[in-house]
Protein backbone atom coordinates (compact mmCIF):
# COMPACT_ATOMS: atom_id res chain seq x y z
CA UNK A 1 0.00 0.00 0.00
CA UNK A 2 1.55 3.39 -1.53
CA UNK A 3 1.23 6.74 -0.42
CA UNK A 4 3.47 9.63 -1.84
CA UNK A 5 2.57 13.54 -2.02
CA UNK A 6 3.95 16.69 -2.17
CA UNK A 7 1.88 19.34 -0.52
CA UNK A 8 2.65 23.12 0.52
CA UNK A 9 0.80 22.11 3.83
CA UNK A 10 2.53 21.33 7.65
CA UNK A 11 4.19 17.21 7.33
CA UNK A 12 2.01 14.81 9.73
CA UNK A 13 3.97 12.57 11.20
CA UNK A 14 0.46 11.04 12.86
CA UNK A 15 -0.72 10.17 8.77
CA UNK A 16 2.35 8.78 8.29
CA UNK A 17 2.00 6.34 10.85
CA UNK A 18 -1.98 5.79 10.19
CA UNK A 19 -1.05 4.86 6.76
CA UNK A 20 1.88 2.72 8.10
CA UNK A 21 -0.45 0.31 10.21
CA UNK A 22 -1.98 -3.34 9.76
CA UNK A 23 -2.76 -5.67 12.41
CA UNK A 24 -0.61 -7.83 11.37
CA UNK A 25 2.17 -5.33 11.37
CA UNK A 26 4.49 -5.43 14.07
CA UNK A 27 7.19 -2.44 13.01
CA UNK A 28 6.80 0.62 11.82
CA UNK A 29 9.55 3.05 10.99
CA UNK A 30 9.02 7.12 10.71
CA UNK A 31 12.12 9.47 8.99
CA UNK A 32 11.77 13.06 9.20
CA UNK A 33 13.95 15.38 7.75
CA UNK A 34 13.73 18.90 8.93
CA UNK A 35 15.27 22.62 7.96
CA UNK A 36 18.78 22.65 10.07
CA UNK A 37 19.85 25.83 11.38
CA UNK A 38 23.37 25.63 10.10
CA UNK A 39 24.68 24.47 6.57
CA UNK A 40 28.36 24.52 5.56
CA UNK A 41 29.08 27.07 7.99
CA UNK A 42 26.35 29.07 7.02
CA UNK A 43 23.61 30.66 9.81
CA UNK A 44 20.32 29.75 7.96
CA UNK A 45 17.09 31.32 8.61
CA UNK A 46 15.10 29.03 6.34
CA UNK A 47 14.69 27.33 3.26
CA UNK A 48 12.67 27.30 -0.02
CA UNK A 49 11.93 24.10 -1.75
CA UNK A 50 11.26 24.01 -5.41
CA UNK A 51 9.98 20.56 -7.00
CA UNK A 52 8.85 19.36 -10.59
CA UNK A 53 5.19 18.07 -9.19
CA UNK A 54 4.49 15.34 -11.43
CA UNK A 55 7.83 14.02 -12.01
CA UNK A 56 8.37 13.92 -8.32
CA UNK A 57 5.21 11.71 -7.76
CA UNK A 58 6.14 9.50 -10.82
CA UNK A 59 9.12 9.03 -8.97
CA UNK A 60 8.06 8.71 -5.57
CA UNK A 61 5.88 5.94 -6.49
CA UNK A 62 8.99 4.17 -8.55
CA UNK A 63 10.92 4.28 -4.94
CA UNK A 64 7.59 3.07 -3.25
CA UNK A 65 7.66 0.20 -5.37
CA UNK A 66 10.99 -0.80 -5.31
CA UNK A 67 11.01 -1.09 -1.63
CA UNK A 68 7.91 -3.10 -1.72
CA UNK A 69 9.64 -5.62 -4.52
CA UNK A 70 12.66 -5.71 -2.12
CA UNK A 71 11.40 -5.82 1.46
CA UNK A 72 7.83 -7.41 0.86
CA UNK A 73 4.34 -6.56 -1.35
CA UNK A 74 2.67 -6.43 2.10
CA UNK A 75 4.60 -3.32 3.04
CA UNK A 76 2.68 0.17 3.58
CA UNK A 77 4.92 2.73 2.25
CA UNK A 78 4.81 6.39 2.93
CA UNK A 79 6.65 9.31 1.33
CA UNK A 80 5.68 12.68 1.18
CA UNK A 81 7.59 15.95 0.55
CA UNK A 82 6.85 19.71 1.22
CA UNK A 83 7.38 22.58 -0.92
CA UNK A 84 7.55 26.24 -0.29
CA UNK A 85 9.33 28.07 1.95
CA UNK A 86 10.34 26.38 5.44
CA UNK A 87 11.71 27.74 8.40
CA UNK A 88 14.37 25.92 11.19
CA UNK A 89 12.87 23.17 12.54
CA UNK A 90 9.96 22.72 9.99
CA UNK A 91 10.11 18.90 8.20
CA UNK A 92 10.54 19.17 4.68
CA UNK A 93 10.07 15.08 3.99
CA UNK A 94 8.34 12.50 6.16
CA UNK A 95 9.32 8.63 4.73
CA UNK A 96 7.45 5.86 6.42
CA UNK A 97 7.34 1.89 6.28
CA UNK A 98 5.66 -0.88 8.30
CA UNK A 99 5.64 -4.19 8.10
CA UNK A 100 5.64 -7.37 10.14
CA UNK A 101 8.93 -7.47 11.44
CA UNK A 102 11.04 -4.88 12.34
CA UNK A 103 13.78 -5.37 10.29
CA UNK A 104 12.13 -4.98 6.82
CA UNK A 105 10.81 -1.44 8.07
CA UNK A 106 13.95 0.01 9.04
CA UNK A 107 15.51 -1.45 6.15
CA UNK A 108 12.78 -0.31 3.67
CA UNK A 109 12.42 3.54 5.61
CA UNK A 110 16.32 3.90 5.14
CA UNK A 111 15.67 3.02 1.13
CA UNK A 112 12.96 5.61 0.74
CA UNK A 113 15.12 8.48 2.31
CA UNK A 114 18.59 7.63 0.26
CA UNK A 115 16.28 6.52 -3.11
CA UNK A 116 14.82 10.19 -2.75
CA UNK A 117 17.46 12.33 -2.07
CA UNK A 118 19.20 10.93 -5.26
CA UNK A 119 16.32 10.24 -7.82
CA UNK A 120 14.07 13.04 -6.79
CA UNK A 121 13.69 16.79 -8.68
CA UNK A 122 13.85 18.88 -5.33
CA UNK A 123 15.69 22.01 -5.27
CA UNK A 124 16.78 23.81 -2.00
CA UNK A 125 17.41 27.35 -1.68
CA UNK A 126 18.69 28.69 1.95
CA UNK A 127 18.35 31.90 3.18
CA UNK A 128 20.27 33.12 5.43
CA UNK A 129 20.35 35.40 8.39
CA UNK A 130 22.79 38.14 6.52
CA UNK A 131 20.06 38.58 3.93
CA UNK A 132 21.93 36.25 1.37
CA UNK A 133 20.63 33.02 -0.01
CA UNK A 134 21.50 30.61 -2.71
CA UNK A 135 20.54 27.38 -4.27
CA UNK A 136 22.44 24.55 -3.04
CA UNK A 137 24.32 22.38 -5.41
CA UNK A 138 23.37 19.35 -5.62
CA UNK A 139 24.14 16.39 -7.87
CA UNK A 140 22.88 15.58 -11.61
CA UNK A 141 20.30 13.68 -12.16
CA UNK A 142 20.89 10.89 -15.03
CA UNK A 143 18.25 8.82 -16.21
CA UNK A 144 18.13 5.56 -14.70
CA UNK A 145 16.13 4.09 -16.98
CA UNK B 1 11.97 23.00 -40.29
CA UNK B 2 12.18 24.00 -36.84
CA UNK B 3 9.34 23.67 -34.36
CA UNK B 4 9.39 25.77 -31.12
CA UNK B 5 9.09 23.81 -27.91
CA UNK B 6 7.93 25.66 -23.88
CA UNK B 7 11.07 24.40 -21.73
CA UNK B 8 9.99 24.14 -17.87
CA UNK B 9 12.86 25.61 -15.36
CA UNK B 10 13.55 24.63 -12.21
CA UNK B 11 15.91 25.81 -8.82
CA UNK B 12 18.60 28.12 -9.65
CA UNK B 13 17.48 28.07 -13.15
CA UNK B 14 14.80 30.32 -11.80
CA UNK B 15 17.07 33.05 -10.51
CA UNK B 16 17.87 34.27 -14.29
CA UNK B 17 14.53 33.52 -15.51
CA UNK B 18 12.05 34.25 -12.84
CA UNK B 19 8.99 33.44 -15.23
CA UNK B 20 10.06 30.09 -14.91
CA UNK B 21 9.93 28.71 -18.67
CA UNK B 22 11.51 29.42 -22.13
CA UNK B 23 10.64 28.63 -25.33
CA UNK B 24 13.34 27.97 -28.15
CA UNK B 25 13.50 26.68 -31.63
CA UNK B 26 14.39 22.82 -32.64
CA UNK B 27 14.79 20.89 -35.80
CA UNK B 28 11.07 19.12 -36.00
CA UNK B 29 12.60 15.57 -35.59
CA UNK B 30 15.15 17.20 -33.00
CA UNK B 31 16.72 14.75 -30.06
CA UNK B 32 17.27 15.81 -26.42
CA UNK B 33 20.99 16.84 -27.54
CA UNK B 34 19.67 19.49 -30.11
CA UNK B 35 17.33 20.53 -27.20
CA UNK B 36 20.69 21.24 -25.10
CA UNK B 37 22.68 22.96 -27.53
CA UNK B 38 19.27 25.73 -28.44
CA UNK B 39 19.07 25.96 -24.62
CA UNK B 40 23.07 26.82 -24.61
CA UNK B 41 22.51 29.70 -27.20
CA UNK B 42 18.69 31.12 -25.27
CA UNK B 43 20.07 30.68 -21.71
CA UNK B 44 21.59 34.75 -20.97
CA UNK B 45 23.72 34.03 -18.05
CA UNK B 46 26.87 32.57 -17.49
CA UNK B 47 25.65 30.94 -14.22
CA UNK B 48 22.87 29.39 -15.98
CA UNK B 49 25.36 28.13 -19.24
CA UNK B 50 27.06 26.48 -16.54
CA UNK B 51 24.06 24.85 -14.41
CA UNK B 52 22.93 23.13 -17.96
CA UNK B 53 25.74 21.22 -18.49
CA UNK B 54 24.77 19.34 -15.53
CA UNK B 55 21.28 19.20 -15.98
CA UNK B 56 18.54 16.69 -17.37
CA UNK B 57 15.70 16.81 -19.26
CA UNK B 58 12.51 15.22 -18.45
CA UNK B 59 8.74 14.77 -18.95
CA UNK B 60 6.61 14.58 -16.37
CA UNK B 61 6.93 11.45 -16.01
CA UNK B 62 10.80 10.16 -16.85
CA UNK B 63 14.11 11.44 -17.31
CA UNK B 64 15.37 11.62 -20.52
CA UNK B 65 18.69 10.75 -22.15
CA UNK B 66 20.16 12.67 -25.07
CA UNK B 67 19.71 10.65 -27.64
CA UNK B 68 15.85 10.80 -27.33
CA UNK B 69 13.52 12.27 -29.62
CA UNK B 70 11.99 15.81 -28.09
CA UNK B 71 8.55 14.94 -26.80
CA UNK B 72 5.64 17.12 -28.31
CA UNK B 73 4.51 19.21 -25.82
CA UNK B 74 6.86 20.36 -23.25
CA UNK B 75 9.99 19.64 -21.29
CA UNK B 76 11.87 20.46 -18.05
CA UNK B 77 15.27 21.16 -17.18
CA UNK B 78 16.36 19.88 -14.15
CA UNK B 79 19.34 21.28 -12.73
CA UNK B 80 21.39 19.08 -10.15
CA UNK B 81 19.38 17.53 -7.19
CA UNK B 82 19.15 18.33 -3.21
CA UNK B 83 15.91 17.32 -1.89
CA UNK B 84 15.07 16.59 1.72
CA UNK C 1 19.49 14.54 25.92
CA UNK C 2 17.70 11.34 27.12
CA UNK C 3 13.63 10.53 28.04
CA UNK C 4 12.88 6.77 29.24
CA UNK C 5 9.94 6.09 30.76
CA UNK C 6 7.36 3.26 31.46
CA UNK C 7 3.75 3.86 31.35
CA UNK C 8 0.01 2.40 31.49
CA UNK C 9 -0.92 5.07 29.19
CA UNK C 10 -0.97 5.24 25.35
CA UNK C 11 2.05 5.99 23.57
CA UNK C 12 2.72 9.23 22.20
CA UNK C 13 4.97 9.24 19.09
CA UNK C 14 4.42 13.23 18.79
CA UNK C 15 5.68 13.48 22.40
CA UNK C 16 8.79 11.63 21.02
CA UNK C 17 9.10 13.49 18.03
CA UNK C 18 8.98 17.28 19.98
CA UNK C 19 11.63 15.39 22.22
CA UNK C 20 13.75 14.58 19.27
CA UNK C 21 14.26 17.69 17.71
CA UNK C 22 16.76 20.61 17.49
CA UNK C 23 17.35 23.79 15.52
CA UNK C 24 20.92 21.58 14.43
CA UNK C 25 19.52 18.57 13.87
CA UNK C 26 18.40 17.47 10.60
CA UNK C 27 17.05 14.33 10.62
CA UNK C 28 14.88 12.00 13.42
CA UNK C 29 13.77 8.43 12.96
CA UNK C 30 11.34 6.93 15.35
CA UNK C 31 10.40 3.62 15.60
CA UNK C 32 6.99 1.85 16.73
CA UNK C 33 6.42 -1.75 18.28
CA UNK C 34 2.73 -2.79 17.95
CA UNK C 35 0.98 -5.98 18.96
CA UNK C 36 0.37 -7.45 16.14
CA UNK C 37 -2.90 -10.33 15.38
CA UNK C 38 -0.76 -13.27 14.55
CA UNK C 39 2.19 -14.60 16.54
CA UNK C 40 3.62 -18.53 15.89
CA UNK C 41 0.63 -19.50 13.68
CA UNK C 42 -1.99 -18.51 16.70
CA UNK C 43 -4.39 -15.67 16.48
CA UNK C 44 -3.81 -13.09 19.18
CA UNK C 45 -5.92 -10.41 20.72
CA UNK C 46 -4.07 -8.90 23.19
CA UNK C 47 -0.82 -8.65 25.10
CA UNK C 48 -0.50 -8.47 29.19
CA UNK C 49 3.25 -6.06 29.47
CA UNK C 50 4.74 -7.12 32.84
CA UNK C 51 7.74 -5.39 33.30
CA UNK C 52 10.19 -4.68 36.63
CA UNK C 53 9.64 -0.87 36.22
CA UNK C 54 12.84 0.26 38.40
CA UNK C 55 15.24 -2.30 36.77
CA UNK C 56 13.32 -1.06 33.26
CA UNK C 57 14.20 2.87 33.75
CA UNK C 58 17.69 1.87 34.59
CA UNK C 59 18.50 0.05 32.32
CA UNK C 60 17.07 2.66 29.33
CA UNK C 61 18.99 5.10 30.45
CA UNK C 62 22.26 2.54 30.05
CA UNK C 63 20.90 1.62 26.19
CA UNK C 64 20.01 5.55 25.76
CA UNK C 65 23.79 6.58 27.02
CA UNK C 66 25.72 3.70 25.33
CA UNK C 67 23.79 5.36 22.06
CA UNK C 68 24.80 8.52 22.80
CA UNK C 69 28.40 7.55 23.33
CA UNK C 70 28.54 5.94 19.77
CA UNK C 71 26.46 8.13 17.72
CA UNK C 72 27.22 11.70 19.46
CA UNK C 73 26.80 13.54 22.87
CA UNK C 74 24.28 16.15 20.77
CA UNK C 75 21.74 13.05 20.37
CA UNK C 76 18.01 13.96 21.19
CA UNK C 77 17.07 9.91 22.64
CA UNK C 78 13.83 8.89 23.78
CA UNK C 79 12.82 5.32 24.54
CA UNK C 80 9.13 4.41 26.46
CA UNK C 81 7.52 1.31 26.55
CA UNK C 82 3.77 0.28 27.70
CA UNK C 83 2.90 -1.69 30.61
CA UNK C 84 -0.74 -3.57 30.95
CA UNK C 85 -3.00 -5.26 28.43
CA UNK C 86 -3.00 -3.69 24.63
CA UNK C 87 -5.27 -4.97 22.36
CA UNK C 88 -3.96 -5.47 18.70
CA UNK C 89 -2.71 -2.57 16.73
CA UNK C 90 -1.58 -0.62 19.96
CA UNK C 91 2.05 0.45 19.98
CA UNK C 92 3.98 -1.10 22.74
CA UNK C 93 7.33 0.85 22.59
CA UNK C 94 8.66 4.00 20.49
CA UNK C 95 12.54 4.64 20.01
CA UNK C 96 13.11 7.35 18.39
CA UNK C 97 16.60 9.68 17.98
CA UNK C 98 16.97 13.19 16.60
CA UNK C 99 20.46 13.73 15.07
CA UNK C 100 22.28 16.92 12.69
CA UNK C 101 22.20 13.91 10.02
CA UNK C 102 19.91 10.97 9.10
CA UNK C 103 22.56 8.20 9.05
CA UNK C 104 23.53 8.87 13.43
CA UNK C 105 19.78 8.63 13.75
CA UNK C 106 18.83 5.50 11.81
CA UNK C 107 21.79 3.53 13.55
CA UNK C 108 20.98 4.69 17.14
CA UNK C 109 17.45 4.36 16.71
CA UNK C 110 17.85 0.69 15.13
CA UNK C 111 20.27 0.31 18.16
CA UNK C 112 17.75 1.09 21.06
CA UNK C 113 15.09 -1.39 20.10
CA UNK C 114 17.97 -4.19 19.43
CA UNK C 115 19.37 -3.48 22.77
CA UNK C 116 15.78 -2.93 24.79
CA UNK C 117 14.66 -6.29 22.83
CA UNK C 118 17.62 -8.19 24.53
CA UNK C 119 17.85 -6.38 27.59
CA UNK C 120 15.32 -5.07 29.42
CA UNK C 121 13.37 -7.07 32.02
CA UNK C 122 10.16 -7.12 30.00
CA UNK C 123 7.56 -10.32 29.32
CA UNK C 124 4.32 -10.81 27.10
CA UNK C 125 1.53 -12.86 27.62
CA UNK C 126 -0.34 -13.41 24.38
CA UNK C 127 -4.25 -13.51 24.50
CA UNK C 128 -5.49 -15.57 22.05
CA UNK C 129 -8.91 -15.54 20.05
CA UNK C 130 -9.76 -19.60 21.93
CA UNK C 131 -9.57 -17.66 25.01
CA UNK C 132 -6.27 -19.09 25.91
CA UNK C 133 -2.77 -17.14 27.10
CA UNK C 134 0.96 -17.86 27.64
CA UNK C 135 3.70 -16.53 28.72
CA UNK C 136 6.23 -15.73 25.69
CA UNK C 137 9.63 -17.89 26.03
CA UNK C 138 11.99 -15.18 25.61
CA UNK C 139 16.25 -15.25 26.36
CA UNK C 140 17.97 -15.30 29.16
CA UNK C 141 18.87 -12.11 30.88
CA UNK C 142 22.91 -12.48 31.49
CA UNK C 143 24.86 -9.81 33.58
CA UNK C 144 26.46 -7.81 31.10
CA UNK C 145 27.30 -5.39 34.16
CA UNK D 1 22.24 -18.49 60.79
CA UNK D 2 19.97 -17.78 58.23
CA UNK D 3 17.86 -14.75 57.37
CA UNK D 4 14.78 -14.14 55.15
CA UNK D 5 14.54 -12.44 52.08
CA UNK D 6 11.57 -11.37 50.15
CA UNK D 7 11.45 -11.99 46.43
CA UNK D 8 9.36 -10.71 43.90
CA UNK D 9 8.54 -12.51 40.77
CA UNK D 10 7.67 -11.34 37.40
CA UNK D 11 6.03 -12.97 33.56
CA UNK D 12 5.81 -16.34 34.21
CA UNK D 13 6.00 -16.82 37.42
CA UNK D 14 2.95 -14.90 38.84
CA UNK D 15 1.10 -17.54 36.73
CA UNK D 16 1.76 -20.22 39.53
CA UNK D 17 2.49 -17.01 42.13
CA UNK D 18 -0.23 -14.34 41.75
CA UNK D 19 0.74 -12.80 45.27
CA UNK D 20 3.75 -12.09 42.82
CA UNK D 21 6.69 -12.58 45.44
CA UNK D 22 7.86 -15.28 47.32
CA UNK D 23 9.98 -15.20 50.88
CA UNK D 24 12.78 -17.64 51.33
CA UNK D 25 15.17 -18.46 53.88
CA UNK D 26 18.92 -17.94 53.02
CA UNK D 27 22.57 -18.23 55.26
CA UNK D 28 22.93 -14.78 56.76
CA UNK D 29 25.96 -14.14 54.21
CA UNK D 30 24.41 -16.04 51.30
CA UNK D 31 25.51 -15.45 47.70
CA UNK D 32 23.25 -15.82 44.93
CA UNK D 33 23.49 -19.34 44.11
CA UNK D 34 22.64 -19.69 47.59
CA UNK D 35 18.84 -18.04 46.93
CA UNK D 36 18.56 -20.14 43.92
CA UNK D 37 18.11 -22.99 45.63
CA UNK D 38 16.10 -22.12 48.22
CA UNK D 39 13.77 -20.51 45.14
CA UNK D 40 13.95 -24.27 43.87
CA UNK D 41 13.58 -25.90 47.72
CA UNK D 42 10.07 -22.95 47.82
CA UNK D 43 8.79 -23.37 44.15
CA UNK D 44 5.97 -25.90 44.01
CA UNK D 45 5.56 -26.28 39.87
CA UNK D 46 7.01 -28.25 37.71
CA UNK D 47 7.19 -25.59 35.38
CA UNK D 48 8.32 -22.78 37.54
CA UNK D 49 11.28 -24.78 38.92
CA UNK D 50 12.58 -25.37 35.10
CA UNK D 51 11.83 -21.75 34.18
CA UNK D 52 13.79 -20.74 37.34
CA UNK D 53 17.30 -22.17 35.62
CA UNK D 54 16.88 -20.02 32.98
CA UNK D 55 16.42 -17.05 35.39
CA UNK D 56 18.30 -14.15 36.37
CA UNK D 57 18.31 -12.46 39.67
CA UNK D 58 18.32 -8.29 40.06
CA UNK D 59 17.94 -5.58 42.43
CA UNK D 60 16.29 -2.47 40.98
CA UNK D 61 19.70 -1.26 39.16
CA UNK D 62 21.47 -4.12 38.05
CA UNK D 63 21.24 -7.82 37.08
CA UNK D 64 23.41 -10.31 39.53
CA UNK D 65 25.70 -12.91 39.34
CA UNK D 66 25.88 -15.90 41.11
CA UNK D 67 28.65 -15.38 42.73
CA UNK D 68 27.20 -12.15 44.32
CA UNK D 69 26.19 -11.52 47.78
CA UNK D 70 22.37 -11.59 47.87
CA UNK D 71 21.63 -7.64 48.96
CA UNK D 72 19.75 -6.73 52.23
CA UNK D 73 16.50 -5.80 51.03
CA UNK D 74 14.74 -7.20 48.23
CA UNK D 75 15.64 -8.83 45.17
CA UNK D 76 14.06 -9.60 41.85
CA UNK D 77 13.68 -12.96 40.26
CA UNK D 78 13.63 -12.35 36.06
CA UNK D 79 12.60 -15.23 33.81
CA UNK D 80 14.08 -15.15 29.69
CA UNK D 81 12.93 -11.78 28.49
CA UNK D 82 10.96 -10.56 25.55
CA UNK D 83 10.15 -7.00 25.63
CA UNK D 84 8.32 -4.85 23.22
Amino acid sequence: MIHVDITEAVLDPLAALSHCSSDAHGAADLFVGRVRNINDGRNVTAVSYDLHPQLCRSIFGEICAEAMEQWGQDLHVYLVHRLGRLAVGEASVITAVSSGHRDDSFKACRYLIEQMKVRAPIWKQEHYTDGDSEWIKGHALRNSG
Amino acid sequence: MNRSINVRLFGAFRQSHPESSLTVEIPEQGRVADLRQAMEAALESENARSLLKASAFATDTAVLDDQDPVPEQEVSILPPVCGG
